[in-house]
């Protein structure tokens, strides 16, 4: 297949033309993402093409448009809801984890949601404490959810056609730096799964896991550590629900060493939940502890230099990988 | 006692509530057919309600149970309104929205029963009974939840171009939330076909409406942002029927959403569990003299000359099909862990 | 160009708001020290925006700024009527409010250029100053949030037998928002020392506040839920005041919460890197006829008979005041990673 | 000092009691809780002693409630929010993530939240799965939050005190099945400092940490296994965050082995985190891999013994624990 580079946010747009053009019961709503084509013109042009009927803006009032988005998906239909930050899903909490997480199950297993969230977190540009988290253990936690953040434009495009034609709410969280981000994108149809991971640099001495933002700033790493004579296998598991174990696991059985690296603080994040599987299922194959490299636990700073000292940096996952390695001073746990 | 606020608070209504009243106590303005829907409805929910606190006397069921009794007028009369197609949600007070939908009656009790014939088989329980294949969006355990949800079934058929309407049944306690105005907000710009029921039983379990709100004319609360609103007497459940059929004619023309609010209360405490000692008797007394079942029957006596042997024989014929759905789920099953855990890993 | 919607519509206000524009262009009602206070507060915030828009085009200040160019006359006349020991919340366009209350710009500026020596230490930013030691609750980045959190002040207050007023000031977009219903409910209900005050620039970034809402009197709200209601013309600042002293003798009596809705208009788009074309250009230029900071001017020379040289020299004053603050930040020092590093780990 | 049994209930009312009565700035807002004394009759009687203007019931309003406690807070009071059930705090999610715990750092550090919401989370008798969440890692994972969950009498009095004199906001959660639990609890002042677990047992070849209703459930389950000649050291970390690092490492380092119960649903639970702390900084020192015994992944269902199927029973934790012995047929790692 052809492939053509473009833009994350681009990518993004294709799934939804193609999947509205496809897909009558396919509608968005959000705010500003009509005649706007929303803040980061992921919808530009879709109004035009496919009127106010399923291009709509609405009023800010996060819990009502996530509510009607689960009350249309419960009754059949597709919308895809877009949040302007992951921040201001806060609002709608209630019903993303006690409606769209718990219907199948009340229902007996036969009402589904097939609700798609649409929203983007992660620090950039001074926008302070309250636009620059990333939620993603959140939704994690609760049973119900998928939770999907393509760090690639093909893979931001795949997994949205996907979201929506799956039967469960998907929380899909973008990347506010990653928007304007160009990458390979195959021509034509073009689906991924959820649940499949992929290696997105091949290698024998450590497994890095990194999602999201944190894979561009992974990559740049493992090619400064491949200079140190290096090996490392970056795996992005493109959807932490479900979550690709298989795939994480044999790397770890090949490496025998993990790097984990999340922009989330490093608390309760999805990392831990990862480490835990690993030495859970792997215990007596590693030959180092699973690394987390992570956010400061304090909420985001909006001084420009602090926001970089309060997530990971390519220097922070370079120095896991080789205390991995037991190649820096001493490791932690021997200290 | 005091009475002074109660005194004929189903009478003074907004105008159009009033005028609904009139229209449905005028004889000969309903098929004898059409009545016997309505107290069969009625009557059905009062059984299921009576017959269900016996249940969970006995400790055959367990969880939360919350009687609609004395708020049957509402349900019967709006569900009488609607037409196939249409979508309802309801709350955590549901059982009476159920019926009214036309559920089947085995599957409402072996889910209470927590039996695998249950309509969630046993998953699910009295707060959230829901049937998406007849447009039933399921009751719910967080009040005010149910709104929200309805004007999506609402906006999923605008988008669909269908001009199938949604009701939610909703109540005085979640008008104070926020979900209230930023759902019916949404309906409202966006012209759906979407009718919200406020229940308004003047109770959030123990605490009075007044000490939730200063403006207990809860429908003011839709006019302020533009929505067609109104009051009827929620213990009448033809002028509900009545109320109900213009706002889904208001909601098929185009008009958008309209919201009714209907005076009623509850005739005991907020929960099986809930003796309800701290409602005034004067105004119990007063809903009492006014019980919807009571009216629906006398409605079937006196505007159609059904005979008290062919009310008493319908009545039997209710009793007798609660019975049988007690039997039908007592020997039904229950899930084992095993589906369960076989469920659990799809998740 | 069509104007039917808005000719005249400051004009157009509730009744009591009228009352307050006629009242406020009474010839000797005021001082003149109290006149020049008015317009200092103005201009030093239309100087602060102006100036702040600059340093943020040159590169120096970075993520948000909201700018509240053509709304200067809210936040000065209700501050100006508003006592020691009272409290105020603000939006994500609060640089005004913060001015009006009081602030140094020395330490707003250093803010916004993130600095050591800013409201926040650098740490908060444009949307988040806050100075709790003088009753400033802060900006908010989350439209709505305000609204609960200036309750909450004014919940503690009354819990403490203070009789200090709390104004949240927030806006058109938030008044579709739960949080809008579900706390000034609450400041109902609790009869507490809360004005609202609604800053209806009729737009939320470029959605119109018709596409929002079916009812864009928004005061109407606040009456649904028994709360005392009210317009004003938002471009008035005298106006203003004279509400908010109403409203907050209203609280201060112990009639519980005002709601006021003020009626303007931004100058430009909604940040600073909007252009705002999709703003009218004959709505634009009615409401820059109505300039609050030239009617603060205004106000000054003709009912104090204030001269043009005096007013030049407090312009020139107030302009090297924020020179004086640019120069002080530049100078500033920022927090370091390790001083960070060592806050985070008391997290 | 003096001890009496009483119940986790009288013992809360007894914390709010005295502080109510030592600080006039402490008062309480909730469903029901005036009056009525609160669905598990937490505040009976404290109507009667401090009059409306500090015991006040609320509308259904839990975003609202939520966010004027926060604001009462910022203002310098001492407001306790009950919420009905931990689950409805999903509605005030906003108020708490974004309002609640960023304050501090978006002041500087010196805007302070003493804002103490207390609710109850768990399973128990049928309730469903919107009634029977426990949802302490969504609150974990955010910074700046304090996260309290006591499992006996005497802690919740002690804890709950000191909630109300530090400065930080604070989810105290609470357990509908310990409501009616006694215990001894010390007379006069007793005040538990936050970040200090507790040895709820000591034992020398196991360490179990367990918290909230899973506390009971692990010492049967440690009784059981004492029969069977192992001895387990129970600790309950009585706060998560902050969580008392050091006292569980102690014991790791002791015994080698750990189990952790909790009786939420395992994928990103504090549980994970727990692990994740404990391989990173106690690797080399572990002889078997960290147990998790947790919920399963999926909402609880109503039927009540679906509902105990989904939450860690003792025979659970009997097998975990004989796990991490390689007592058992096999090691799942090893498999
Ligand atoms: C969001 C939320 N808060 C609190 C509760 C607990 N609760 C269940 S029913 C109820 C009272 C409801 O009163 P109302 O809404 O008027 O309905 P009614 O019971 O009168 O039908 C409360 C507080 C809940 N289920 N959901
Ligand atoms: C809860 C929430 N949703 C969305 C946003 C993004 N946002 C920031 S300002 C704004 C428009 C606000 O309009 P309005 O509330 O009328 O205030 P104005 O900008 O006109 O002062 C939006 C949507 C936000 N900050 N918070
Ligand atoms: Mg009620
Ligand atoms: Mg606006």
């Amino acid at each position: 297949m052809a492939e053509r580079e473009i833009m994350y946010r681009d990518a993004l747009r294709e799934a939804l033309d193609e999947e509205m053009a496809a897909n009558q019961e396919v509608f968005i709503i959000g705010e500003g993402i009509a005649e706007r084509g929303g803040s980061y013109k992921v919808t530009e042009g879709l109004l035009a093409k496919y009127g106010p009927g399923r291009v709509r803006d609405t009023p800010i009032a996060e819990a009502g448009m996530i509510g009607v988005g689960v009350g249309a998906a419960i009754a059949g239909a597709r919308p895809v809801v877009e949040i302007l930050y992951v921040d201001f899903a806060m609002l709608g909490m209630d019903m993303i984890v006690n409606q769209a997480a718990k219907f199948r199950l009340m229902t007996g297993g036969d009402g589904r949601v097939p609700f798609v969230m649409r929203t983007q977190g992660g620090t950039g540009g001074g926008v302070a404490a309250q636009h620059s988290q990333s939620l993603e253990a959140l939704f994690y936690h609760i049973p119900g959810l998928r939770v999907v953040m393509p760090s690639t434009p093909a893979d931001a495009k795949g997994l949205l056609k996907y979201a929506l034609r799956q039967q469960d709410p998907v929380m899909f969280l973008e990347h506010k730096h990653l928007y304007m981000t160009k990458g390979p994108v195959p021509d034509g149809e073009h689906v991924i799964e959820f649940g499949v991971g992929d290696i997105k640099r091949a290698g024998t001495d450590v497994t890095v896991i990194a999602w999201s933002n944190m894979l561009p700033r992974t990559l740049k790493a493992a090619e400064e550590l491949e200079a140190q004579g290096i090996s490392v296998e970056v795996i992005d598991p493109r959807t932490l629900v479900p979550l690709d174990r298989e795939m994480i696991l044999k790397s770890v059985l090949k490496t025998r060493r993990v790097v984990i690296v999340q922009e989330a603080n490093r608390r309760g994040g999805v990392a831990s939940d990862i480490a835990s599987i690993i030495q859970e299922e792997a215990f007596y194959d590693l030959d180092a502890p699973v690394e987390i490299v992570a956010g400061l636990d304090i909420p985001v700073p909006f001084n420009l230099a602090l926001e970089a000292a309060s997530v990971p940096q390519q220097e922070d996952v370079v120095a896991a990988v080789r205390r991995s390695l037991h190649l820096n001073a001493i490791s932690k746990a021997a200290e | 006692m005091t009475f002074s606020r109660n005194e004929g608070e189903t009478e003074n209504l907004s105008v159009l509530g009033r005028e609904m009243s009139a229209r449905a106590s005028k004889k000969n303005a309903y098929s004898q057919e059409f009545l016997e829907k309505i107290f069969r409805t009625a009557f059905k929910i009062r059984t299921f309600e009576t017959e269900g606190i016996k249940l969970y006397r006995q400790g055959l069921i367990r969880g939360y149970f919350h009687p609609y009794l004395g708020q049957e007028g509402i349900a019967t009369g709006v569900c009488a309104a609607l037409k196939e197609g249409d979508y309802i949600a309801s709350t955590h007070r549901g059982h009476g929205h159920c019926i009214a939908w036309g559920a089947d009656v085995n599957k409402m009790v072996a889910e209470l029963l927590q039996k695998d014939t249950g309509y969630c088989r046993g998953y699910g329980g009295s707060m959230h009974i829901a049937d998406i294949s007849v447009g039933n969006l399921g009751a719910n355990g967080i009040v005010g939840a149910g709104t929200p949800l309805g004007v999506g079934a609402a906006l999923a058929a605008q988008v669909r171009g269908s001009d199938a309407v949604t009701v939610t049944f909703t109540t005085d306690g979640a008008s104070n939330n926020g979900t209230f105005l930023e759902s019916l907000n949404l309906a409202a710009i966006w012209n759906l076909n979407f009718i919200l029921v406020i229940e308004n039983n003047q109770y959030a379990v123990s605490t009075r409406i007044e000490e939730s709100t200063r403006e207990t004319d809860l429908y003011k609360r839709g006019t302020a942002i533009g929505v067609e609103s109104h009051q009827v007497d929620g213990n009448d459940p033809l002028a509900v029927y009545e109320m109900t059929l213009k706002a889904a004619e208001t909601c098929r023309a185009g008009k958008g959403p309209v919201l009714i609010e209907a005076k009623t209360f509850r005739h005991m405490g907020h929960h099986v569990n809930d003796p309800g000692k701290y409602m005034p008797e004067d105004k119990l007394a007063y809903y009492m003299a006014r019980d919807p079942v009571d009216r629906a029957r006398a409605s079937l006596r006196e505007m159609a000359d059904v005979d008290d042997a062919t009310i008493a024989a319908i009545e039997a014929e209710i009793a007798e099909e609660f019975e049988k759905a007690v039997e039908f789920s007592k020997q039904s099953g229950e899930v084992t862990a095993e589906e369960f855990r076989a469920f659990a890993a799809t998740y």
